[in-house]
């Protein structure tokens, strides 16, 4: 709980995303944003790619947040981030810079904004070894434009244009394993985390904004609107999937994996699916056909943290 | 309308009062309870958790949008949701 | 455009002022009528203050502006008084109605349907329901909706 | 037939689930979303039957509809606004390689600053592209246009994507009445899907795409122009056929009161219709709405604005620094013939139109004004 | 001053070399390919100290010099062809987000077929984006414009993005004599980058960005026009400048041989040279060439075409199923002027155009045509 | 041996890719794709990036291809490819599929049209499950504009965007590990294979065709002109770089690694480097530099195929 | 030109004679040497090795661009380059 | 445009003829001519035989087409003559140079450059060998410049 209070010494008394915003009721992506941003003790550039955080803080002449903030489109955040970055390296090297410390460069996207339509953007970042943060914040679908199927949308889940029906059973594929294509880019620092576990998370924040290089970590955090449950349930649902294993919360520094929280009780993945809409229409042999891949991705990640 | 500009400094610009999202009840705290841990602040999706230096001081009814998650996070149970 | 007829719904989202502007316009559809049925969409997510419009007329509606000067407005969620000028552009001879405490408290919006076909003079009660029936299939059961437009007719009339 | 209370999105995924196109690439954007929810629902449900494909972005889209296109399927799609940005390269490509995709868009004013509402930018981004595009006034006409697009769009002098474009959200997301013609109607009127050379077809192996140097590019411009305009009498004839079908009627250039008119409007889209409630209060006073922006109807234009005084274009979507998209159509189109004319831009990013504006325009109040902000 | 022999793309990376951008983010594509070859040898030389970045895709180009622009780092790209048109949705981005980047244009056709050579297709795709376009004759001009541009680009009154188009090959190129300015005036004459609201300013942390309803999308593109609109005057001001740095003149409109001709030719970029040439074996037969294509010169088009009773257009880029981009500029501009129009689309996909093709169109012969295939 | 002469009788006399093409003398491109294409004994869909491969066979009226050759733009081969497999499931379903077989989809795509701007589409139709075969032909540099960097341009390699200078090594960044990205992707066949190592590569793409999904074979061949070597050097500087490990040969079937090829000769990193101009600028440190690089990945390889 | 078609049909289309590229020298065969391997078919970049069969049947010189990859990985240095 | 020449130069690619046409270019301007150079691009690469150009006149040149009547055609590989015409659009009193086997057999290219300003008349050796030496820089030793040049003159003569 120390972490906690620095947290908010950090902030200084300005939240760098204030109240005030258009996000739903009981959203959980402003808890992303503050962990992350009260975390670092460095002056911070947020770049944010289009999607509920972007759309719901910024309408004019409004705005949430107190740092400062640029959105130009939905696919090329780590692209925008590459140039404010050697802006800063240009400026620096001939002395032009306003600002005395090392600006930490942080972008802000949801999942289709990494996983799928800002992949390409993303990989590019990393390969060229800017130095910046990018966060995911993985609710899983499309929200802003009304819960689509995304890259990062589990097996099974219904969204808009994965719909279940007579002839469906929701998204036929699996989800794309961003955090592990990150780490294929041999970076130095991903890491795998959830907004409820913001000790952990913020530790990752630290030492992702310390690293040489770019850094990625991947957030799950839930969208009572997409997933189909009541806001308060929203600790509770998030923390069952971490502790179902569906959701592992783990690093790789430097290519080492580490599984930076070990789930403490049996949780099934039931507990994690049935409490949401999106699920509600998965029998018991789609549930367990989960549970064996949750199962087995669990120890390839155990195997590879040997 | 007046003078655009295209960028938008947070100093100067409106804060929108979405305290009117709340679909009839809002936290109340039971001051007693309360050990200052700060989840709530932390949880709270509309910054709406007012401290006073790191003390829980109150919420920020102007924004709060009584999403009930505060009450579900505090572990002293010193939230409670009340009708408005 | 001589009897053309618009109505503002006034809503939190997620109270129905969709739905309910649509089942207006679809019981002048099944009452012979024309008409237009149209929400209000921003960067607001679940729980903002919305609105919603409601247009009807005997002729082909051609016109695809907003609903500026309604000659009915309907509130469905009290607070917003305090929050919004749901009188904004109110016609002459325009009306407010709002789901105040006097209000029938169950299936709001589909009450504050039956209210506004009783203050517009149509559609009748009866295409009314039928026309709910058809849009909103086995999510509500039929007698429910006739119970709250009924109880919101005459709480109008 | 009875009438549906249905939004220009519903009616589009209606005409989509008659069609019962093969293959389905989309994107989801605002306020496209209605149409590709809406049609995946039928094909979850199993009353359409083709291959929805969860593309991860526009330019994938896009991409996969000629990859699907010219496989040999028939492909639809759908998006709006910074989509069509996004896949305008491949727009380009869609229309030289003779794809006959049909694309229904909900226009929306392109970012920035970003906004979710409609005017017509995104359509003029890709005016050069060789594609046809369509404007609807109506939930109806969306509907009605879309089921004949796929006509046009195959007919073998044509082979070119065809565009359904319809007002966002003022038409994507109003509920109005519509009626669907039985799905059968529609299907034998669009008949089996039939290109030359599928990729699909092994026993014929050519080569598609290839490389043109200055001795060849020209003439291939020449000959995808030439399909295009090609798709004119194309559009006249599917419209005969489709008023047989429905009583419908649709030409390229839609007269209303221009008879006896000093002054008309030139407009495409939604406005139409409210510009028709202001003409109607008028005297003297008349619209032209184009349904065919591509090909431009300069032709039937000329003719329907022929001894007209007055000429009045309103663009939905601005050209910073120059002449605004459908001005300079009209300029180039009424040169010389004696009319005077004037331009507006209006509605930019969803901003309203009354038939008071129309009627303020018809009075001469605004004639300086370059922007109707 | 001693003469260089350079392409086209040499004197631009050479222009680039003496401003010395912070950042330049660019992807490779024939054949803008010279310019950041030769930008990318000096950097690794250590003649010029910014920051090249090797960028995965040209979105990810201008998306990055967005970033770098507005982050307070003077930033210059170049591109071509389906690398613009990639990059088209970020194009319209940069402009409304008031980013001063300056682009070299090495322009080619745009796809399909594929081909790479001259054409001005990919300028005429973002023509409503609100990007500053200059059209330069020859590699001096090239040069030339590339030392204004970031002038133009930063003036507190523009904040907008300048093109330097250069015809791709044809003078990308092709080497030809270039008078250079010492680096020293060149470092002078452009100064210090400086924009309100630097994103590194932290001490001034606004939002850049913001999403707009329709209550206020109208007055931002007002905005962006009306700063477009002013790059007119900041244009005619700082060539005004450069003149008495370098002793060579720019106007948006250059009339030549006008001032007693009877039929005149507006074109664009290298084929003006040609034109000339042309020009110089007739009588009454004259020759206006734009610099400026955006913001377009129209009343000093007007005025510089008044009387002349033939105005031939001449379009490196078609319109399909509509009217070219220029022809209907210029239709707009000259709207009701009496001159007699024509238009002819030439030169797609490098078409090459000779003295004797300008004789031809002057002598009527081709007034028909609309492709001079 | 017999695996060759079964590419010549699979051929029947008709080659996918006939000679008279306008890739340069020497070119190592066409050799991937007569391996590729005359292992499948299906029939079968070329779809081909923009880039060296289409550019020079395809002059209009010419064409060097026999086989249905389709390309549309630079960065879009893998979405024209999903676009094709959908048409042909849809067309199966309904019957209408002119062909009795099932087509094979083979993308045929530069590094380039890979690594870089071809990304995000490959990573799309991954994620998707289409079932087909791409084939990255890396030459580690776009050498069809005149060899500039790519995300597979290696550490140290002068290019026209990454020249060696006074100022410069070349490329400051170690290459994007596209492999590894496939292997993220959790397709079923994934490999690494490289021109001269031909009946591994033939093996290989059996495998691939036969999978059922995507699947992703990276294949080492060289540019004379973009390395700067002499054309009749190539087998011996393709072999050098699989047995000095540089670029080691792998496929990972269903998750599973294993190294296909283990070098059987010590070749010291210098053998690959030393013949070609772009490495001309390197000296010993740089070198050992690599050889560092090379050595750890080749480990963690051994590790992962354990 | 004559019609123009978007799409190249193999089967009619000219095949341009690039054996014109060569450089001064072409490969010759040995034929006494060859075991019909066809390694030299295999890496021949123009395709420009001619079968009978599987067997070794001559070079196209048509097309074949004397870039000595054949000379060099016949496995029975069957093939030599000869000045033209 | 009354003095202006035109050269061809055909070779295969790698072969100079793009070098040739430029330093040509060169020669001229430093002559106090102007003067253009470029080469023809398509998507053959190496090997396939490539046409580049040289202008000069002692106007500023204009025109940016093509040459199409060049005064001048320089071969610099004489197998070409089997493949393309060589002799295409030449102008009327123009000449084709072939460096065949009587043509200096080293520094094709910079020969040929001699036996042009031979032809043409113009730039001087002298001239022509610093603006070769200018562009050239050390990648060619001057000496070997100046011989290569006056041998190709030379032959010309
Ligand atoms: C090129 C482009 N395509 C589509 C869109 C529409 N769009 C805006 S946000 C969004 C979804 C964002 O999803 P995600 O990144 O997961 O963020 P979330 O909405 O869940 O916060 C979409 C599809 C767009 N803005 N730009
Ligand atoms: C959008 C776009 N950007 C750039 C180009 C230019 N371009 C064509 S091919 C190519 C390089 C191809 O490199 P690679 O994929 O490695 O293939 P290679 O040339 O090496 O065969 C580039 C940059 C293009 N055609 N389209
Ligand atoms: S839709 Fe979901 S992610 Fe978006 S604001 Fe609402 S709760 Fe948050
Ligand atoms: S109810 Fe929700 S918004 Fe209000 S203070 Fe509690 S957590 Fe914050
Ligand atoms: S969570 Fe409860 S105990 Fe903790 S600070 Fe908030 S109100 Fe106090
Ligand atoms: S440049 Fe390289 S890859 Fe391209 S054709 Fe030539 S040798 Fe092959
Ligand atoms: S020399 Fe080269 S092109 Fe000719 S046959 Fe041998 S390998 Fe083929
Ligand atoms: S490589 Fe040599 S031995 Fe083998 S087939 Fe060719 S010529 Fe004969
Ligand atoms: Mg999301
Ligand atoms: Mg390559």
């Amino acid at each position: 709980m120390a972490r906690l209070k620095q947290l908010v010494r950090n902030q200084n008394g300005v939240p760098p995303l204030r109240g005030g915003h258009a996000l739903c009721q009981g959203c959980g992506v402003p808890m992303v944003v503050r962990v992350v941003l009260s975390t670092i003790q460095r002056p911070t550039v947020v770049v944010n790619a289009t999607g509920c955080l972007e759309v719901a803080t910024t309408r004019y002449p409004t705005t949430a947040w107190n740092v400062p903030w640029l959105h130009v489109a939905f696919e090329n955040t780590a692209a925008v981030a590459s140039g404010v970055e050697a802006a800063q390296r240009a400026l620096a090297r001939r002395h032009a810079l306003p600002a005395d410390e090392e600006v930490a460069v942080v972008c802000f996207a949801g999942d289709g904004g990494t996983y799928d339509i800002g992949m390409q953007a993303l990989s590019g970042a990393l390969e060229r070894g800017h130095r910046f943060l990018f966060v995911c914040y993985d609710n899983e679908a499309y929200m802003n434009t009304g819960v689509q199927r995304s890259g990062a949308t589990p097996y099974g889940a219904s969204t808009t244009t994965s719909p279940s029906g007579k002839e469906s059973w929701g998204k036929a594929q699996r989800r794309k394993d961003m955090t592990a294509i990150a780490v294929a880019h041999h970076v130095p620092y991903v890491a795998q985390a959830c907004s409820v576990h913001w000790d952990d998370l913020s530790r990752k924040v630290e030492k992702a904004v310390a690293a040489d290089g770019p850094s990625f970590i991947n957030v799950l955090t839930d969208c009572p609107v997409g997933w189909g449950h009541e806001p308060r349930l929203a600790p509770r649902l998030l923390d069952a999937a971490v502790e179902s294993k569906f959701w592992p919360l783990y690093e790789v520094v430097d290519g080492q994996y580490r599984v930076t929280y070990e789930p403490t009780r049996e949780v099934d993945v039931a507990e994690w699916l049935k409490p949401q809409k999106r699920f509600g229409h998965l029998n018991d042999e789609h549930i367990a056909e989960i549970r064996v891949q949750i199962d087995a991705d669990w120890h390839e990640l155990l195997a590879r943290s040997a | 309308m007046g003078e655009l500009s295209w960028t938008v400094d947070p100093r100067t610009a409106p804060r929108p009062r979405t305290g009117g999202w709340r679909t009839g009840v809002k936290p109340e705290i039971e001051l007693s309870k309360c050990i200052d841990c700060l989840v709530c602040w932390l949880y709270c999706p509309d910054s709406a958790i007012e401290l006073d230096g790191t003390a829980f001081k109150g919420f920020d009814y102007d924004v709060c949008k009584g999403c009930e998650i505060c009450a579900e996070v505090c572990p002293e149970d010193a939230i409670t949701m009340v009708a408005e | 455009m001589s009897d053309l007829v618009e109505i503002r719904w006034h809503a939190r989202a997620g109270q129905g002022a969709k739905t309910a502007a649509h089942l207006l316009a679809m019981g002048f559809l099944r009452s012979g009528s024309y008409s237009q049925a149209f929400p209000e969409y921003g960067p607001e997510r679940r729980g903002a203050p919305l609105r919603a419009f409601t247009r009807a007329s005997s002729e082909p509606i051609r016109r695809h502006d907003s609903v500026t000067t309604p000659n009915l407005v309907c509130v469905l969620e009290p607070s917003l008084l305090h929050e919004v000028d749901v009188a904004d552009g109110l016609a002459e001879s325009g009306r407010v109605l709002v789901a105040d405490e006097t209000f029938p408290q169950r299936d709001v919006n589909l009450a504050m349907l039956g209210a506004a076909a009783r203050v517009l003079g149509a559609p009748s009660l009866d295409v009314l329901a039928t026309a709910t029936v058809e849009v909103l299939g086995k999510k509500v059961d039929a007698e429910t909706i006739r119970t709250a437009l009924q109880e919101g007719y005459e709480w109008a009339s | 037939m009875t009438l549906e209370l249905l939004t220009g999105g519903e009616a589009v995924a209606h005409a989509m689930r008659q069609i019962d196109p093969d293959v389905v690439p989309a994107y989801p954007i605002t306020p496209q979303t209605p149409i590709i929810q809406n049609f995946a629902k039928f094909v979850a449900d199993g009353s359409a039957h083709g291959e929805l494909i969860d593309v991860e972005s526009e330019h994938s889209a896009m991409s996969a509809a000629i990859g699907a296109a010219l496989a040999g399927a028939r492909t639809m799609t759908a998006t709006s606004s910074q989509g069509l940005a996004l896949m305008a390269e491949v727009v380009y490509l869609a229309a030289s390689m003779r794809a006959p995709i049909v694309m229904a868009l909900g226009n929306r004013a392109l970012s920035g600053p970003i906004n979710i509402h409609c005017d017509h930018s995104d359509s003029m981004l890709v005016r050069d592209s060789g594609c046809v595009q369509l404007f609807a006034e109506s939930a109806q006409e969306a509907y009605d246009l879309m089921v004949m697009a796929p006509r046009i769009a195959e007919h073998p002098d044509v082979l070119l994507p065809v565009f359904v474009c319809l007002d966002g959200f003022t038409i994507t997301h109003s509920a109005e009445a519509v009626e669907l013609l039985p799905d059968e109607h529609v299907r034998r009127f669009v008949g089996e899907y039939r290109i030359p050379h599928a990729v699909l077809d092994v026993a014929d192996p050519v080569t598609q795409g290839p490389f043109a140097m200055p001795d060849v590019y020209f003439e291939f411009r020449v000959q995808q122009a030439q399909a295009l305009e090609r798709a004119m009498d194309v559009f006249k004839h599917v419209a005969g056929e489709f008023r047989e079908l429905s009583g419908r009627s649709y030409s390229s250039v839609e007269s209303y009161r221009v008879e006896d008119a000093e002054q008309v409007i030139v407009a495409l889209g939604s406005t139409a219709g409210t510009i028709k409630d202001a003409v109607d209060d008028l005297e003297h006073a008349g619209l032209v709405k184009l349904t065919t922006f591509r090909p431009f109807p300069a032709a039937d234009l000329r003719r329907a604005l022929a001894g007209v005084e007055h000429v009045i274009v309103l663009d939905r979507a601005d050209s910073p620094g120059g002449t605004p998209p459908l001005h300079a159509e009209v300029a180039a189109a009424l040169y010389g013939s004696g009319s005077e004319l004037v331009g507006h831009v209006y509605g930019l990013g969803g901003r309203d139109f009354h038939p008071e504006d129309a009627v303020s325009l018809f009075a001469g109040e605004r004639e300086e004004a370059a922007w109707l902000v």
